[in-house]
């Protein structure tokens, strides 16, 4: 848990779209070990569905993902994320702001004993946040790719925390719609490309 | 509520009969008493009094002039006009001694409405003549009527609502009864209407019948191409219309009876030729007002008439 | 009933038939006629029922919209509405049949003719509904029928615009009308008028459907300040429909009242003020702003507001007369006011086909560019001096008749032991004479600036009478006006059930009242058609004197000045103009002057027209400020996805936070 | 048998026509496949579909409205698509900035209709809150392309716009969707899964404030999918740049999203937790219809003027659900009488495009002279939008106001009144303008299949405002009953 929020802010921290990409790699190589958590805490040693759900979270978010979105960032040229909205330094600190919200939301919410841990939940929220923050602050098509994934990874810890039971469609629902995402995106990042010579969404404006 | 009379006796009529035709009778002899007070005010001799009389009947006997610019309108003018001043009369207890021809409730409307018929005829036919000066008479006549139809017809409410009746007869008659006590709102009411009959009769200091200046004219400059017979029936029909306005005035000032018919009528005779004293000292005592002070003149009777109105109510 | 229903399927039926003819609208217009003829004719043996035995009828069966049947009946108060209804309807067909082959009807009038059949076929049904779906409904295909009347010629951007300001006025209207059904509906579950329990009086609910009526209704008929369609509309529809809006359409709007007043029991007093307040000002400013204006046709429109302000406080002194348990002065009130219901509809019908005739042999309706049309058409003429006689309320014209009604009230009212009566009475005096001289004093110049003196223009150089068609409808209106005036206790005496209806006291009772009002009726009658005797008497001795026959034609004396031209007549604006300046406060006439600084200064121009005081100063800025803003929204919204993300977020933070802090 | 067929047709079809190569073959695919739905949907309403899926998948009265109203509307649009990708083919493209581009390939366009209409069928009969949630999500990816239809920077933008903007309300929604299971999962016992069915039996059981917080996810993620104020912003763009017959079609869309919103709404009624909901519905509603009051004023655009009308039918609908009572009756038959209407009025809007070459309302003068069906089509259709009798529209509004009434709402009844004359005021003013005004050109020939479909749909909403049949009646009280109204 602490590790993903690190990630986080890594990956609000960080400029280069590279490393980013990498960031999120590791995010979802840490993620897929989740449900085989979940499979310690309920005791159920050999169910299935947890190992092979982590096997194909572990395909799509820890190499699916890093490759497309490479080919992409290979196929329009831009190495580091220019001019964003929000520097970086302010976007550190309304991580913090997310992240205290999101804990004291979690308190708000009574909680039973299923959940994986108690610090799972907010961390999932938060996660979220971040996903949605990079969306609205970073400028480059790519970049808002990648915040979105985040943003299906909080979703998907959220699941995974506290769902113990039959949560599998859920979590197919998840790396679908994931994966659709990132086939569109790729496709429009590319059209975007060739429309312009750089991915800038804000410059799409009319006007 | 009151309902009107049918039955009337028959010497009743006689005399209501015998006052209307007097009454047409001796209406041009008030313009005669007007001129002469003003020539006696001037310090000269004067036309005698019965001079209108001669003007119509040699008028009659003349022949007409028309303009070719007027049409039926201006031909239909002059009878209408006379008509209306008659049907009025009709309307009054003409010497105030009898009751009038035609009485019913709300025949006071009426009274007001005739006259409105009359100046509709007028003014048109002034239109008629495409002359600048006849329509400049035609639109301040529309402006005062305007101010002075309400005026006077509050006036006459006020005295409905003094007598608890609504008809002309009913008024007057009732108006003997403790007409003391109401002093103060009969004479607001005689204010009233003693202003809307120089306004309407065109008199000084609203109108100035015998200038020869057009622009100041008003009612005089509307007949200006009339000619003629017509201007006979026009100028009897403002005799009419001025000794109707009298009539309303005097049997409001002398509201008593004795009931006797001759004393009544000479009573009231009397007090109408005083009136035409009365009037032709104002004309000689005061000048014209500016036009536009004429509104303000009659907004102030209507005004008075309100207050003697709310006066009454009780 | 079957009849009444055949014809209203006649009616709509001709609609249909005259959108599929031929392209010459003769075939349309004629379809138009008949569908209206047959419906007056079907109909009018059941009005009439009705209004003399004030009996009344229903039908109804049932529709499967929510809260909505097919409930129609005629009781008096329809049948009164209903009869002038189809009757100006069909003179305004015949009318319009001449009238839309004028050069100005360039596109094929089929399409007008269907929307007027549907106008009509709307109206009726407003009139009979029963049921407040159907009475919406009804009321709104007229309210669209007539807007596409209107915007007829819609190639010209005025017509747009006045289209636009219909529209919206009439919807508003709607809009508060919706909330008055709403509210009387309770919540039983189908809108039927038999449904509606009585409100009970003086309790909030009642004042509320009353004020929403008025407003609501208030627009329709033209109470100031909702009237600001009428001038804008009335000038660019054909003539034939203006009058029939005028006519009868305004008129709905006073039925939708009376109808509605019958819903809520006995009136509080301040009901009646209301009623007597509203007409008092639409009554003098509707006449003022009538004198101000120079087209016949906007003139005409203003005069319709004051003829409402008339109504209005014919309905105020009788529902005052009500609440101060007057019951006679509430009768003889409301008589009047219906009496000038019909009153106008015929002579303002009358007077709208006059202009429209005008219009259209002339082609303007300026009226400082006419004059001397007298000769050149004199039967247009005489019709529209007889349409201004009546409108002015003189005696012997049907116009009379109905103010005088509502002066008898109002004296009554003086003479009665309540004080409250006796205040309105004298308001209603005052206003209604002020009213009077005003009238008098606009349509004297409306008819005499028109009609007589020499032209001003060449636009009268080669007019004529129009055909029958156009012809005949107004000589029928005038013939009306004369015999409604001389009629007058007949009618008064048809209108007990109708009046019983509204004011709510049982029909005898209203039988005896009308009786005693009809007295001094019959005696104008009998005394009008003495004058007129004596009047013929004069004219006749006239011609018996002796040298009458040396009758010679001269021009006009022009006091010596040698070159006179027709420019010189006095034009509208200058004939009222001392009157006008009497209302300056809300007529703010605008004027364009010559700069005549030199001394000998060349050719100048000089021109004034008199802007609607509520639309230029309420209105238009209310408007205005609507628009700037939407436009700073548009402006403001960046477009940028990011922006709209934040929103999206924003609205779920937001939303959390709410949710539990609540 | 029937639900099956209604899933897979489309969707067998759309592969298909991927390879399909002549475009007649295509076309009339098309063609087919809407007028089989439609014919498959009526015999829905003859015999009540199976249950597939041990209840994942049944069509209850819900679901039965909503589909056939989509199905309609497919059927419509796909004629109109005939004739669209006929004119589309003819001529070269010019955009409003006057840059030549290309339309997607046709057999793409094609497909992804299809796999569309199958996608709305899944959400209109799913009773599982995943599926459901699967079948909207499925219902944006398909038509992502289709907005994308002319190939320049604008609709490339909207797509865009699209894309992400629905994204993350789906996003949201799923979050929902997991809170709303967490919320069930907190029953003792085996826990159930989401069918419907099961969460309507022992919602009594469900944890209050986990639900709340379900339906607030739900709210703002199917809601910016459905379009209420603020979540709105992704229809202008899109509307204004997509084909009309996609606009109509995400007409469709829009209240796919609505069932969702509705179903979790189901739920909280039946939790006893409606108050919550309603309010929050009520308050969108009535946000919703001011924003698009006030965007529709100044709006130079005419697709983006009914792209703004739509959010305030959107906002009217949900009013209507939030108020209860028989609002919500108004509200269904509101549903119906706005995406016919909203319909008619994009086909028309597709044709002035076609004939006029810009969006911009003042440039566009006279079409009642130019091209009187359309412009006919097109005042009609303003009366129609606003809620003018005779109007099926005018019912649902009138239906709506007077239960708020009847409910002493009247403050929300006064509001909904005015917003709605500010907007009749504004739209009237905009297209009636463009509707009337001097014409030079001369009378353009209409083709057929620009006009059969928007008149037929006009048509029908007249019909539902003077008549409407009794069946509709008891289904739609049926429903209304569902979704917690009288």
């Amino acid at each position: 848990m602490i590790i993903l929020l690190l990630t986080n802010f890594s990956l609000l921290a960080s400029s280069r779209l590279d490393a980013c990409i990498r960031i999120i790699t590791f995010q979802g190589i840490i993620i897929a070990f989740l449900p085989i958590l979940t499979v310690r805490e309920t005791h159920i040693i050999f169910s299935y569905p947890p190992y092979l759900l982590a096997l194909v979270i572990l395909t799509v978010k820890g190499i699916v993902f890093p490759v497309l979105l490479k080919h992409t960032l290979r196929s329009v040229k831009v190495r580091r994320e220019i001019e964003p909205f929000v520097g970086y330094g302010a976007s550190i600190v309304i991580g913090v702001i997310a992240m205290t919200f999101s804990f004291w939301v979690c308190r708000q919410i009574p909680l039973h004993g299923t959940t994986l841990s108690a610090s799972a939940l907010p961390v999932a929220i938060f996660t979220v946040f971040c996903g949605l923050f990079m969306i609205v602050s970073r400028v480059k098509a790519i970049t808002q790719a990648i915040g979105y994934i985040v943003f299906e990874n909080g979703v998907y810890v959220f699941g995974s925390a506290l769902l113990i039971e039959q949560s599998f469609l859920v979590e197919v629902g998840v790396i679908f719609d994931v994966f659709v995402m990132v086939f569109i995106l790729g496709i429009m990042t590319f059209h975007i490309n060739r429309a312009f010579d750089h991915i800038n969404t804000a410059k799409l404006e009319k006007k | 509520m009151e309902l009107f009379q049918m039955t009337q006796s028959s010497e009743i009529i006689l005399k209501t009969h015998a006052s209307f035709l007097a009454a047409l009778l001796l209406a041009p002899v008030i313009p005669g008493i007007i001129n002469r007070t003003k020539a006696f005010f001037a310090g000269r001799k004067g036309p005698p009094v019965l001079q209108l009389y001669h003007d119509l009947f040699k008028l009659l006997r003349k022949g007409v002039v028309y303009s070719s610019t007027t049409g039926w309108v201006f031909r239909a003018a002059p009878v209408v006009t006379l008509t209306a001043s008659v049907g009025v009369l009709m309307l009054l207890p003409a010497t105030g001694a009898a009751p009038a021809l035609i009485s019913f409730p709300g025949d006071l409307i009426l009274f007001a409405y005739l006259f409105g018929v009359a100046r509709f005829f007028t003014v048109t036919a002034a239109l008629d003549t495409g002359s600048s000066f006849e329509g400049m008479g035609a639109s301040r006549e529309v402006q005062f009527a305007a101010l002075g139809e309400p005026a006077f017809l509050i006036a006459l409410a006020a005295l409905a609502s003094l007598s608890n009746r609504i008809s002309l007869n009913g008024i007057f008659s009732e108006l003997a009864v403790n007409s003391f006590s109401n002093l103060p709102v009969l004479l607001l009411v005689m204010t009233t209407i003693l202003l809307v009959l120089l306004t309407e009769n065109c008199r000084i200091p609203v109108d100035d019948p015998n200038t020869h200046l057009e622009l100041t004219m008003i009612h005089e400059v509307m007949i200006l191409d009339n000619s003629g017979p017509d201007l006979a029936y026009i100028l009897y029909g403002s005799a009419l219309k001025l000794w109707a306005f009298g009539t309303v005035l005097i049997s409001i000032a002398l509201p008593f009876k004795t009931g006797n018919y001759f004393c009544d009528s000479a009573a009231f005779l009397g007090g109408i030729f005083l009136l035409a004293v009365l009037v032709g000292t104002v004309e000689s005592a005061m000048a014209r007002f500016r036009l536009d002070k004429v509104p303000k003149m009659l907004i102030t009777a209507a005004a008075l008439s309100i207050i003697a109105l709310s006066l009454t109510l009780r | 009933m079957t009849f009444l229903l055949a014809g209203l399927f006649i009616l709509l039926l001709s609609g249909f038939v005259a959108f599929f003819t031929g392209k010459s609208g003769r075939a349309a217009a004629f379809s138009a006629i008949l569908g209206t003829l047959s419906c007056l004719v079907l109909s009018s043996g059941i009005c009439l029922d009705s209004l003399i035995n004030g009996r009344s009828f229903e039908f109804s069966f049932p529709l499967t919209l929510p809260f909505a049947n097919f409930a129609i009946g005629i009781d008096p108060l329809s049948a009164f509405f209903l009869l002038p209804l189809l009757l100006l309807s069909s003179l305004c067909a015949i009318y319009g049949s001449e009238y839309m082959k004028s050069p100005s009807g360039g596109h094929d009038s089929r399409m007008s003719w269907f929307f007027f059949c549907l106008l009509v076929t709307g109206m009726t049904i407003v009139v009979i509904a029963r049921n407040g779906v159907l009475f919406l409904i009804a009321w709104e295909i007229m309210a669209l029928s007539s807007f596409f009347l209107v915007t007829y010629e819609h190639e010209k951007r005025e017509v747009r615009k006045a289209g636009w300001i219909y529209l919206v006025a009439s919807h508003v209207g709607v809009a508060f009308i919706f909330t008055v059904f709403a509210i009387l509906g309770g919540d039983q579950g189908s809108l039927d008028f038999a449904g509606f329990q009585a409100v009970k009086s003086g309790t909030l609910t009642a004042s509320l459907v009353f004020i929403f009526a008025v407003m609501g209704f208030g627009s329709k008929a033209g109470f100031i300040p909702l009237h600001i369609w009428l001038p804008e509309a009335h000038p660019v529809a054909p003539s034939h429909v203006s009058s029939l809006m005028s006519g009868i359409m305004i008129k709905l709007g006073i039925y939708g009242i009376l109808r509605i007043l019958t819903f809520l029991g006995a009136p509080p007093l301040w009901w009646g003020i209301t009623f007597i307040v509203i007409g008092m000002s639409s009554g003098i400013l509707g006449i003022a702003f009538a004198l101000a204006s120079h087209n016949i046709k906007r003139l005409l429109a203003y005069s319709s507001v004051e003829n409402i302000g008339i109504i209005s406080l014919g309905t105020g002194i009788g529902l005052a007369g009500i609440s101060c348990d007057e019951p006679f002065i509430a009768i003889l009130g409301f008589a009047g006011a219906l009496l000038h219901v019909l009153n106008h509809c015929i002579f303002k019908g009358l007077l709208f086909l006059g202009a429209g005739t005008v219009l259209h042999e002339t082609g303007t309706g300026d009226m400082d560019r006419l004059g001397g049309l007298m000769k050149k058409m004199p039967f247009t003429g005489a019709c529209f001096m007889t349409g201004s006689a009546s409108i002015s309320g003189l005696p012997p014209f049907n116009g009379f008749v109905g103010e005088f009604l509502i002066f008898l009230a109002a004296f009554y009212g003086i003479t009665s032991a309540s004080l409250p009566l006796s205040l309105c009475s004298i308001v209603v005096i005052a206003s209604l004479a002020l009213i009077g001289g005003l009238a008098m004093a606009c349509f004297s110049k409306a008819f005499g600036i028109v009609f007589l003196g020499e032209p001003r223009s060449d636009k009268t150089s080669h007019t004529a009478d129009p055909g029958i068609p156009m012809l005949l409808p107004m000589i029928i209106l005038s013939m009306l006006c004369l015999a409604v005036g001389f009629s007058g206790p007949t009618i008064s005496a048809w209108l007990a059930g109708t009046v019983s209806q509204i004011s709510g006291i049982e029909i005898p009772a209203c039988r005896t009242g009308l009786k005693i009002a009809s007295l001094p009726l019959l005696s104008i009658t009998v005394l009008s058609s003495l004058l007129i005797i004596m009047g013929s008497f004069l004219y006749s001795l006239r011609k018996a004197l002796p040298r009458i026959e040396m009758e010679t034609k001269e021009p006009t004396w022009d006091c010596g000045y040698a070159k006179s031209v027709p420019r010189i007549q006095y034009t509208s604006s200058s004939f009222t103009s001392p009157v006008t300046g009497l209302f300056s406060t809300f007529l703010k006439t605008r004027f364009k002057r010559p700069a005549t600084s030199e001394t000998f200064p060349g050719n100048n121009s000089f021109s004034s027209e008199t802007p609607d005081f509520w639309q230029e100063y309420i209105f238009t800025p209310i408007v205005g400020l609507f628009k700037k803003f939407s436009t700073f929204l548009i402006r403001s919204e960046s477009g940028r996805i990011h922006v709209f993300i934040l929103y999206i977020i924003i609205t779920i933070l937001t939303l959390l936070t709410w949710n539990f802090f609540r | 048998m029937i639900l099956t067929l209604l899933i897979l047709i489309p969707a067998l079809a759309g592969i298909a026509s991927f390879f399909v190569s002549s475009a007649f073959l295509r076309r009339s695919m098309l063609a087919g496949t809407a007028v089989l739905h439609c014919l498959l949907t009526a015999a829905a309403w003859v015999s009540a579909p199976e249950i597939l899926l041990n209840g994942w998948l049944a069509l209850d009265s819900a679901g039965l409205l909503f589909l056939s109203v989509s199905s309609i509307l497919f059927l419509a649009s796909s004629v109109y698509a005939v004739g669209y990708l006929g004119r589309e083919h003819q001529q070269q493209q010019i955009s409003e900035e006057g840059f030549i581009f290309t339309n997607t390939p046709e057999s793409i366009f094609i497909a992804c209709l299809q796999l569309f209409l199958s996608a709305m069928t899944l959400v209109c009969a799913s009773q599982h809150f995943g599926l459901l949630w699967v079948g909207i999500e499925a219902t944006s990816l398909a038509s992502a392309p289709l907005i994308y239809f002319h190939r320049h920077q604008h609709s490339l933008e909207a797509t865009w716009k699209y894309v992400l903007i629905c994204s993350v309300g789906i996003g949201l929604a799923l979050l929902g969707t997991l809170i709303l299971t967490y919320s069930a999962s907190m029953i003792e016992g085996e826990g159930l899964n989401l069918v419907l069915g099961q969460l309507l039996l022992n919602s009594a059981d469900l944890q209050p404030q986990w639900l709340k917080v379900a339906f607030l996810f739900f709210l703002v993620g199917y809601g910016t999918k459905m379009g209420l104020a603020p979540l709105h912003t992704w229809i202008p763009a899109a509307y204004s740049e997509a084909p009309s017959l996609v606009a109509l079609l995400s007409g469709a869309l829009l209240n796919c999203a609505f069932l969702g919103i509705l179903r979790i709404h189901q739920v909280c009624i039946a939790a006893g937790q409606s108050a919550f909901s309603c309010g929050l519905l009520v308050f969108f509603g009535l946000f919703s219809m001011a924003v698009a009051a006030f965007f529709i004023i100044g709006q130079k655009d005419y697709k983006r003027m009914l792209a703004y009308s739509s959010v305030e039918h959107m906002g009217i609908l949900s009013l209507g659900i939030g108020l209860g009572g028989t609002a919500v009756f108004g509200s269904l038959l509101h549903l119906i009488n706005h995406s016919l209407t909203k319909g008619m009025l994009f086909l028309a809007a597709g044709n002035i495009l076609f004939v006029y070459k810009t969006r911009i309302s003042s440039d566009v003068k006279g079409l009642l002279g130019r091209i009187p069906v359309t412009g006919a089509l097109w005042v009609a259709g303003l009366f129609a939008i606003t809620g003018a009798p005779p109007f099926g529209l005018f019912v649902s509004e009138f239906t709506i106001f007077k239960s708020a009434i009847t409910q002493k709402h009247y403050l929300i009844a006064g509001l909904f009144l005015l917003l709605l004359a500010i907007i009749f005021a504004a739209m009237s003013y905009i297209m009636l303008n463009m509707a009337q005004g001097e014409n030079s050109e001369p009378v353009k020939k209409e083709s057929s299949f620009g006009i059969i479909p928007p008149v037929i749909l006009f048509l029908l909403t007249l019909l539902l405002g003077l008549y409407i049949p009794p069946g509709l009646t008891d289904i739609l009280n049926s429903v209304a009953f569902i979704f917690g109204g009288a």
